[in-house]
């Protein structure tokens, strides 16, 4: 765009959309390091990683309508997310008590 | 622009006063313990020892760092500068009293002021939230340290202070609610200012004895899990000598060793400042000023001086002849300082407040002496068995008193 | 005015305390409770009968609704006219003989008081079948008497051979009941209501075919529950029954049923005239047909039941020419001689400790006088002996057939003949001669061999000894030896009223004249004292040919059976109808519904479909397995691809609605 | 300013969030994590989610990711080992995601007007209903019932980390 | 909170009181389940006393709001049609439980909640004035049976179970799809609303929707029936069911086909099922005698019964779309019927199952001798599931015949085939099992009736001669109910397909004008 609209842009602030494509991005890394990492606990960082992105746009959404419910789908998410965690850790050191590896491709039992 | 000036004049000023404290802090616990064991203490290094900080900070500044080959160098280094980093951040949203206004002047022909600041260096909204997210960042550090250490022992300290921290940070921040329950608000500054008054004229509207919910036991919960925050006795699990060596800290030597002490006496102090503001009032006097509460600092220094004088007067080593004048003089000048009229305002409530955290910090020195370690199952068991149920009960109860009377 | 509704109820009542209570009480008490209560409705039926004036229109009466559903109203409605009246006084009067009779025949048997409860229930549904007021509680009855007849051919349910003799009634009844019911279906949509009054007003206006529709449907009815052909097949088998219930119900008054209801329906049955031929050829056709299988049994009461089928034969041809007072008559008539017929068998039977097949009796009228002094005079009935009560009915019975076509009166009057003959035979062999019965049981045993393969479950294997065990259980005491006796008074004295009745019933009881205003008399037919005259010679000619045969020269028989050879085993074994009907209707239902429905359509076709689809799917599903390799990125990376493809979809259409 | 703050803690964000991909170790990979949240955490505050801050700092940051740190430490996870075996992820894999990103990223940019009088922009503070009191407010009024539902799972997760993790008793 | 909830919930509390009970307590638990049951008994019973006849439309109607959005009521009320099929549930659970006192050994407790719950959803059915709220206790009924069958059946139950399950579902489903489908139009589940609504026009359904809706609904209604080429999972089910889960199988919840043919099916969709009952009718007749004829050759005496239950439920079809007041009477008179005679034979069936534990007609002969009363009751029933008259199932197959015969009269004569066949089945089986020599292991096994069989078999029977009897304790309410259904169903434009139909449909002696052919 052309400086003067550039201009005024910074003036105004920052626009919406760069949030959510923002969180796009990191959704896209967080997918990323799902389908090309092998160690679980990766694996499931970048779960998390995912979920922050969508927090993100969440937010941004919130301040875009001016109302506090993203806030709040945002803070829901946190509540799965450490549940998610808490659970998942769990089932990792399980996992990994009983097959000591932590590749996740060694882990197919669940197959056919 | 002045803003600017302002802060980081308040900046300097509060990290050297908080640096030296950190030093002295360790003195002060060093002949506490001593007195407490009925022993001298550090006396060689200056008069009753008071030199002794500065010669531990260049004996440790001097040392050699030791980098051992098979640590994970970038965290190893990394992570005591993680801990202090996050054990500083809190003190400074920390108010440690009212405010302060330096009227108009001139400085040549240009004319500055009024300014009127507070006494904190951020007035953070939801200060407290602010801290208990940086004190449960303050995990970090330890775990990064014990794991990067690549050492058994190491690894053990780390595993226990972040399993520890977690679990203590639950009871801890319930503690917190309460007050703030019947408080409503989150910035500390409000919360204490909220803390002001009396009722039947002498009973202090602080949190603990506040109407409708006395906040007495969680004050108490507070002040049990800030022992485990902090990791010190009875909680010193992640560096229990006997038991790992030292825990997270054992390949530690020089400043980063000295890093992770500083860091943990900061924690200490940030605490304790938490606790005042929250249960005992912040900078709000014992008693009402009507009843000459102001006149308690002056007349402390006062004593401290006469103190001074007549062991000058017949000293117990030759140095004492000089040295003891002089301080009983700076005391009596602080004495009349704390007395002048226009500085009480200002001075007395960061007075109350500094005795209130002194006071904090000597129970927990004090306690340090006095009770032995716990086992770690026993800790994680009272963490989750014991002080988290209570600290629920009491934030429902105190939930539900607020809602019936207001 | 009487409760008509007493007469049936009684043997009820005496059903339910027999059948409730009755293990607990004495036989005396059971006997006594079952005679009297028929002996009480007997009572009842007299006085109805004697206080009624018979004008036009009959007592009815209405206790309650039965079925009310639409348009059918069905009334639990009794009526009587003179038509019930006689059947009331033929069912009750024989019945209370029968029972008597009965308590000394059942004496020694197990289940005593079973038997009476089941002869009770017996009276109380014959007498709702003729006392009912409608169709629909005539076939109550209908069915109700078919349900005793089960079970009371079935009453030694351990012998297998009788309880297949009680399937085989009951199921030939409902192919009859089949017919009935479908006629009445036809009379309701025909005449919209089933109440005899109505439907008979109506009758006359309604189309033929309907009516001849409904009539032949009755038809079938009729020859299932009076043993017609195609469906005469279960009343020989019948006799496996103890032998008061063949006199009560498969001679005397179930058995007339069918008689009874065309007759009833005659109003029907005048509107169509194909039907009545039906109904005589039928009838004539069965009486020759059961008469030449009489000819040559030797089961004393099989050759009776042949008899009965025969004279049933009689009746129907009389009421298919028309003149069914005649047809009434001969039932009443027959009712007598025949009741008495077999009671007397059953006397001898009792007197030869269960033996039934009458090569091992013989010279029996020394040790039996009264039996055989009853027994003749029924015979003579039978035969058509002029004044016996048998030669008024069935000379009605001829000169109508004369009047409606002259060669079913020919063919009567051989039938007589022939029944003359076998009655006859029978008398001779019983009574006449040296007694031929040796130890008893032996006896039995391979006497009944000898028509055991009758049995129509040719798979059925034979049940002589059962049969003869539960002689031997019954007059094991006598069985013993072999010395024959004569019977109690209990049962002679029945008989010798029996007797009487079949010797002067005709003379007793005018009964065309007596159901003149029901059915008109018929108009003389030119030389009747004729056909009378032919019809007498038919008998006596019948008895002289049996005593030359079976008294004079006994050898005779056995070179004509040899000299008609194949013929001779035909009719021998009943023309092997009961082999053929299992053969073309038994086998092929069962083996048909096994093969084809159960195995073929139901657990093949259906059963397969159904499974094939369940495994069907499981196949398909072993081949989609693979996709799911267990690989948690693999997944994810489908995935991924999938919601591109989402996306770029949205982006076709348009990017994101707002 | 904002523009700056923007650029500067997306940059910080984006750059964690990649190494928490590339990173070999475990530990690395949470603390990269770590530091994206704490830029988002920023970000957060920029868009005036004050309290949403403090949850992610002490939530994510110091309850979860401590979590994760802990369970790397105790199963002292080294880097990744053996070879993987998605062929479907080795071959697809890539273009799906940067089809992915193209087509989210263009999605996203497009989706809310970046210039002219409705177009929407982000500017510190003039959005201020994010504090503790407002979410508050909406919690335990409107939202209360997925509040419940959301501790309940807390509760049901918590049982369930329990029951995996225990030792067999037996 | 009226009478008719107080049936509905009745058993619900009963179930839910069995299932916090501690499983220790067996014989309280049943002594629990049988009063409840008996209570809800009772309860139905003032039904029957409170119900005016006569008086148009539900009553003990009770109606209020389940689910806000999809507006879904509790909506329920009686008419003459529910009424004796409610009395008919309430009745015999007392009886099932009775029954399974001693049988019943393991799991006791969850066998009575399960039989509990059972009459929560059949009388729910039954009552059910909503669309969706029929749909859900439809679905509720389908629970407790899997369980009954999966959990105390013989061998091959897990086989049959799944069958039963597979069957049913994929006709509730058909009939969830056309609900849903019937709600997009109408806007609501309120059946009376709807029926308004197509009575009226609000919903036009041009032909094809209408049949395929029809013939959804028909399909669920079918294989619950179950009619002809739908029926191979009874017998499955029946074989393999405990005693007391036969008897509710057969003797109610068949009946929710049927129910719901005459309920729904006819009502909603009048053109269509006109225009379809021809060839539903040959299927009914199919069924009536292959099912006859299949029960005549089975070797096992639960799988006969089952069969004849095809067969009898052949005849309730019949007569439900002979569409004429006889026929309709008669079939719904047949439910009952059916239930009572069947489910007391398989009541009687289970007696000697219990005793000699084998449910093959070989393995018995001679039990009149060492079980006469046994063998009595079970004549009875065998005669009156024959329709012997004077029992009850004579009144309803004449009504249906008679109703058949009016629509078209070569439908009665096929039909009266299943007549003769009844009578060949039974009889033969009841000669097999009960008459001839006295087999061995009979001897030391079969004993007379206990009290408590007493107890279950007496009403049962008394019932039979009952209904036989005299059937205008039941039958008015009956056709004042059906009465309206056809009225609705002449109200629709008479079909082409069968002018004897057009002539009969609902008219009282309609029959009249038509001749034989």
């Amino acid at each position: 765009m052309d400086p003067q609209a550039a201009l005024q842009m910074l003036h105004k602030g920052v626009p919406t959309s760069w949030y959510l494509a923002l969180s796009a991005v990191l959704f896209t890394i967080g997918v990323a390091g799902f389908i090309l990492r092998r160690n679980i606990i990766t694996v499931f960082m970048c779960i998390e990683l995912m979920l922050n992105a969508v927090n993100l746009s969440f937010i941004a959404f919130a301040h875009e309508h001016k109302q506090v419910s993203g806030h709040l789908f945002t803070f829901f998410v946190m509540v799965v997310a450490a549940a998610e965690a808490a659970v998942g850790l769990a089932i990792i050191l399980t996992v990994f008590k009983n097959r000591s590896t932590l590749n996740i491709d060694e882990i197919d039992s669940l197959k056919n | 622009m002045e803003f600017l000036i302002i802060t980081s004049i308040k900046l300097a000023l509060i990290l050297f006063v908080f640096m030296t404290t950190l030093a002295y802090l360790q003195w002060v616990e060093r002949k506490v313990i001593a007195h407490v064991q009925v022993r001298m203490g550090p006396s060689r290094v200056g008069p009753h020892g008071l030199l002794q900080p500065l010669a531990d900070v260049i004996k440790l500044i001097t040392k050699e760092g030791v980098l051992p080959p098979h640590v994970n160098t970038f965290y190893y280094l990394a992570a005591p500068f993680l801990a202090v980093f996050m054990a500083l951040i809190s003190i400074s949203i920390i108010p440690f009293g009212t405010g302060i206004t330096i009227p108009a002047f001139h400085l040549g022909s240009a004319a500055y002021g009024p300014y009127k600041t507070m006494f904190e260096l951020a007035d953070a909204n939801m200060g407290i939230l602010l801290i208990l997210a940086v004190s449960s960042m303050g995990v970090y550090g330890i775990a990064l340290a014990g794991w990067s250490s690549n050492n058994k022992y190491a690894l053990m300290g780390g595993l226990r202070s972040s399993a520890q921290m977690i679990s203590y940070e639950l009871p801890m921040s319930l503690a917190i609610a309460a007050p703030l329950l019947s408080a409503g608000s989150l910035n500390l500054r409000q919360i204490s200012d909220l803390q002001a008054g009396f009722s039947l004229g002498v009973i202090p509207h602080w949190a603990i004895f506040q109407y409708p919910a006395p906040q007495i036991f969680s004050f108490i919960i507070f002040m049990i899990a800030a022992f485990a925050e902090t990791n010190r006795i009875p909680f010193d699990l992640p560096e229990a000598e006997n038991e790992l060596v030292a825990g997270f800290h054992v390949e530690y030597s020089s400043m980063t060793f000295a890093a992770f002490f500083m860091a943990e006496y900061a924690n200490m102090i940030t605490v304790c400042s938490v606790a005042t503001l929250l249960f005992l009032g912040g900078w709000q006097p014992l008693w009402p000023a009507a009843y000459g509460s102001d006149f308690v600092a002056p007349l402390i220094l006062a004593g401290a001086a006469l103190i001074c004088f007549y062991h000058g007067m017949n000293p117990a080593r030759p140095f004492d002849r000089i040295t003891l004048p002089v301080f009983g003089v700076v005391f009596l000048g602080l004495a009349g300082l704390m007395a002048f009229p226009p500085t009480v305002p200002v001075l007395m409530p960061m007075f109350w407040f500094l005795a209130k955290v002194g006071f904090l910090l000597f129970v927990f020195i004090w306690i340090r002496a006095t009770l032995p370690r716990f086992r770690y199952d026993q800790l994680m068991g009272f963490a989750w068995k014991f002080l988290f149920p209570v600290a629920l009960a009491n934030l429902l109860i105190t939930g539900l008193l607020v809602a019936l009377v207001s | 005015m009487q409760n008509l509704w007493l007469i049936p109820a009684l043997p009820f009542i005496g059903f339910l305390i027999n059948g409730i209570l009755g293990r607990k009480l004495s036989k005396a008490v059971v006997s006594s409770i079952a005679v009297l209560s028929v002996v009480l409705s007997f009572g009842l039926v007299v006085s109805v009968g004697l206080s009624s004036d018979w004008g036009a229109n009959p007592i009815h009466q209405h206790y309650f609704t039965w079925i009310q559903s639409g348009g059918v109203n069905i009334g639990w409605d009794f009526m009587v006219d003179k038509l019930t009246m006689i059947m009331l006084m033929v069912v009750t009067g024989i019945g209370s003989l029968i029972h008597i009779y009965a308590t000394g025949y059942m004496a020694h048997e197990e289940g005593y008081y079973r038997f009476f409860a089941y002869l009770n229930l017996f009276m109380f549904f014959m007498l709702n079948l003729v006392l009912g007021a409608n169709y629909l509680l005539l076939f109550v009855g209908w069915e109700g008497v078919g349900l005793c007849s089960y079970l009371l051919i079935g009453f030694y349910f351990v012998k297998k051979s009788a309880t297949t003799a009680g399937n085989k009634a009951f199921i030939v009844n409902r192919i009859g009941d089949f017919g009935f019911s479908l006629a009445m279906f036809l009379i309701f949509m025909t005449f919209g209501s089933l109440d005899f009054g109505k439907v008979f007003a109506a009758a006359p206006g309604k189309p033929a075919e309907t009516l001849t529709a409904i009539a032949l449907l009755m038809l079938l009815g009729a020859t299932g529950k009076s043993a017609q052909i195609p469906l005469y097949v279960w009343l020989p088998d019948a006799m496996e029954g103890p032998t008061p219930v063949s006199a009560l119900i498969h001679a005397a008054t179930m058995v007339t049923a069918g008689v009874y209801m065309c007759s009833r329906s005659a109003a029907i049955f005048l509107k169509a005239p194909i039907a009545m031929d039906t109904v005589a050829i039928v009838g004539l056709a069965t009486a020759v047909f059961a008469a030449t299988i009489g000819l040559t049994q030797y089961d004393i009461k099989k050759v009776f039941a042949y008899s009965t089928v025969s004279q049933l034969g009689y009746m129907f041809l009389g009421v298919g020419v028309g003149a069914f007072s005649a047809g009434v008559w001969h039932l009443m008539t027959h009712a007598f001689f025949k009741a008495l017929l077999f009671m007397g068998a059953g006397s001898v039977i009792h007197a030869c400790g269960g033996e039934q097949d009458m090569r091992q009796m013989g010279g029996l009228k020394k040790y039996t006088p009264w039996t055989c002094g009853v027994l003749a005079c029924a015979s003579l009935a039978i035969a058509g002996v002029p004044g016996t009560s048998g030669f008024f009915s069935k000379d009605a019975i001829l000169t109508a057939a004369y009047a409606h076509a002259p060669w079913m009166f020919w063919v009567g009057v051989v039938t007589a003949g022939m029944t003359a003959f076998y009655v006859w035979r029978a008398f001779w062999m019983t009574f006449w001669g040296e007694y031929r019965g040796g130890h008893a049981s032996a006896a039995a045993g391979h006497g009944h061999d000898a028509h055991a393969h009758a049995d129509n479950h040719a798979h059925a294997d034979h049940h002589g000894h059962d049969d003869h065990a539960h002689g031997g259980q019954a007059h094991g005491g006598h069985g013993a030896h072999g010395t024959p006796h004569e019977s109690p008074w209990s049962m002679l004295g029945p008989l010798v009223v029996l007797a009487f009745l079949s010797l002067a019933g005709g003379f007793l009881f005018n009964i065309p004249k007596f159901l003149e205003s029901m059915f008109p008399l018929h108009e003389e037919v030119a030389n009747e004292q004729m056909l009378m005259g032919i019809s007498i010679a038919a008998g006596l000619i019948g008895i002289a040919v049996s005593y030359f045969l079976y008294v004079v020269s006994p050898e005779v028989p056995a070179r004509i059976a040899g000299a008609l050879g194949g013929i001779y085993t035909l009719v021998y074994n009943k023309y092997f109808v009961d082999e053929l009907y299992d053969a073309t209707i038994v086998q092929p239902l069962v083996e048909g519904s096994t093969a084809v429905l159960w195995h073929g359509l139901d657990q093949g076709v259906i059963d397969g479909a159904v499974n094939g689809a369940g495994s069907g799917s499981r196949s398909i599903g072993g081949v989609l397995k693979h996709l799911q390799s267990g690989n948690i990125r693999t997944y994810a990376t489908w995935v991924v691809v999938g919601s591109v493809i989402l996306l770029v979809a949205m982006g076709l259409n348009g990017g994101m609605v707002r | 300013m904002d523009l700056f703050f923007f650029l500067l803690f997306a940059f910080i964000a984006v750059a964690c969030a990649v190494s928490v991909v590339l990173q070999k170790h475990p530990i690395s990979c949470a603390l990269s994590l770590v530091g994206t949240m704490a830029a988002l955490a920023v970000l957060y505050l920029l868009l005036g989610a004050e309290f949403i801050v403090m949850v992610q700092v002490i939530v994510y940051a110091g309850a979860i990711m401590v979590l994760f740190v802990f369970v790397i430490m105790l199963l002292n996870a080294g880097a990744e080992e053996g070879r993987g075996r998605s062929w479907v992820a080795r071959i697809a894999g890539l273009p799906a995601l940067a089809a992915l990103a193209g087509l989210l990223g263009y999605f996203m940019l497009t989706l809310l007007p970046m210039t002219g009088p409705k177009g929407s922009f982000v500017k510190f503070g003039d959005f201020t209903g994010g504090g503790a009191k407002e979410i508050g407010t909406a919690l335990f009024t409107e939202y209360l019932l997925p509040f419940e539902v959301t501790s309940i799972l807390i509760l049901i997760a918590i049982l369930g980390a329990i029951v995996l993790a225990r030792k067999e008793l037996d | 909170m009226n009478l008719l909830d107080l049936v509905i919930a009745i058993p619900a509390l009963g179930f839910l009181v069995a299932l916090i009970m501690p499983r220790a307590m067996e014989n309280f638990i049943r002594l629990l389940a049988l009063g409840f049951s008996l209570v809800a008994f009772v309860v139905s019973l003032g039904l029957v006393s409170g119900f005016q006849n006569g008086q148009a439309g539900l009553q003990f109607v009770s109606n209020w709001i389940w689910i806000a959005n999809p507006e879904i009521r509790y909506h329920v009320g009686i008419d003459g049609l529910s009424l004796w099929l409610i009395i008919l549930s309430t009745f015999l659970t007392p009886i099932a439980i009775l029954l399974s006192w001693k049988y019943v050994q393991h799991r006791i407790k969850e066998f009575y909640a399960f039989l509990l719950l059972l009459e929560f959803g059949l009388v729910g059915v039954f009552a059910a004035w909503d669309l969706f709220l029929f749909y859900t206790f439809w679905e509720v009924v389908l629970v407790p049976m899997y369980f009954l069958i999966g959990i105390w059946g013989h061998e091959r139950r897990i086989y049959a179970t799944v069958k039963f399950f597979l069957y049913t579902m994929v006709g509730s489903v058909l009939m969830l799809a056309a609900i849903i489908f019937l709600y997009t139009q109408a806007h609501t589940f309120d059946y009376g609303e709807i029926l308004s609504q197509l009575g009226s026009g609000r919903i036009a359904l041009d032909h094809g929707t209408e049949t395929l809706l029809f013939l959804a609904f028909f399909l669920a209604f079918a294989i619950k029936v179950p009619l002809f080429p739908l029926h191979t999972w009874l017998p499955d089910a029946h074989v393999e069911a405990p005693t007391a889960g036969s008897v509710m199988l057969a003797s109610v919840m068949l009946k929710m086909g049927t129910y719901g043919l005459v309920r729904f099916c006819l009502p909603m969709f009048p053109t269509a099922a006109k225009e379809n009952a021809p060839w539903i009718v040959i299927l009914a007749i199919i069924g009536i005698v292959v099912g006859a004829l299949v029960a005549m050759v089975q070797p096992n005496m639960k799988k006969l019964v089952a069969y004849s239950s095809v067969s009898h439920l052949g005849f309730v079809v019949l007569g439900i779309f002979s569409f004429t007041q006889v026929g309709l009477d008669g079939a719904v008179y047949q439910m009952l019927n059916h239930g009572i005679s069947t489910g007391a034979l398989f009541l009687l069936v289970g007696f000697l199952y219990e005793r000699q534990h084998s449910l093959e007609i070989k393995d018995y002969g001679g039990v009149a001798t060492v079980a006469p009363w046994l063998s009595i009751l079970f004549l009875i029933t065998t005669l009156a599931s024959i329709g012997l008259p004077t029992l009850n199932n004579f009144v309803g197959e004449f009504l249906v015949l008679q109703g058949a015969a009016q629509a078209n009269f070569s439908w009665a004569v096929f039909a009266a085939f299943g007549v003769i066949l009844s009578a060949c089945y039974m009889l033969w089986m009841y000669q097999r099992v009960f008459f001839g020599a006295l087999a061995h292991s009979v001897k030391h096994h079969v004993t007379d009736l206990s009290p408590r069989e007493w107890a279950c078999a007496v009403p049962l029977v008394v019932l039979m001669v009952w209904m036989g009897m005299y059937s205008q304790t039941f039958l008015p309410v009956v056709s004042e109910a059906n009465a309206r259904i056809l009225e609705r169903t002449s109200k629709a434009g008479l079909m082409k397909m069968n002018p004897h139909i057009a002539a009969n449909t609902g008219s009282a002696v309609g029959g009249g004008n038509v001749h034989a052919r």
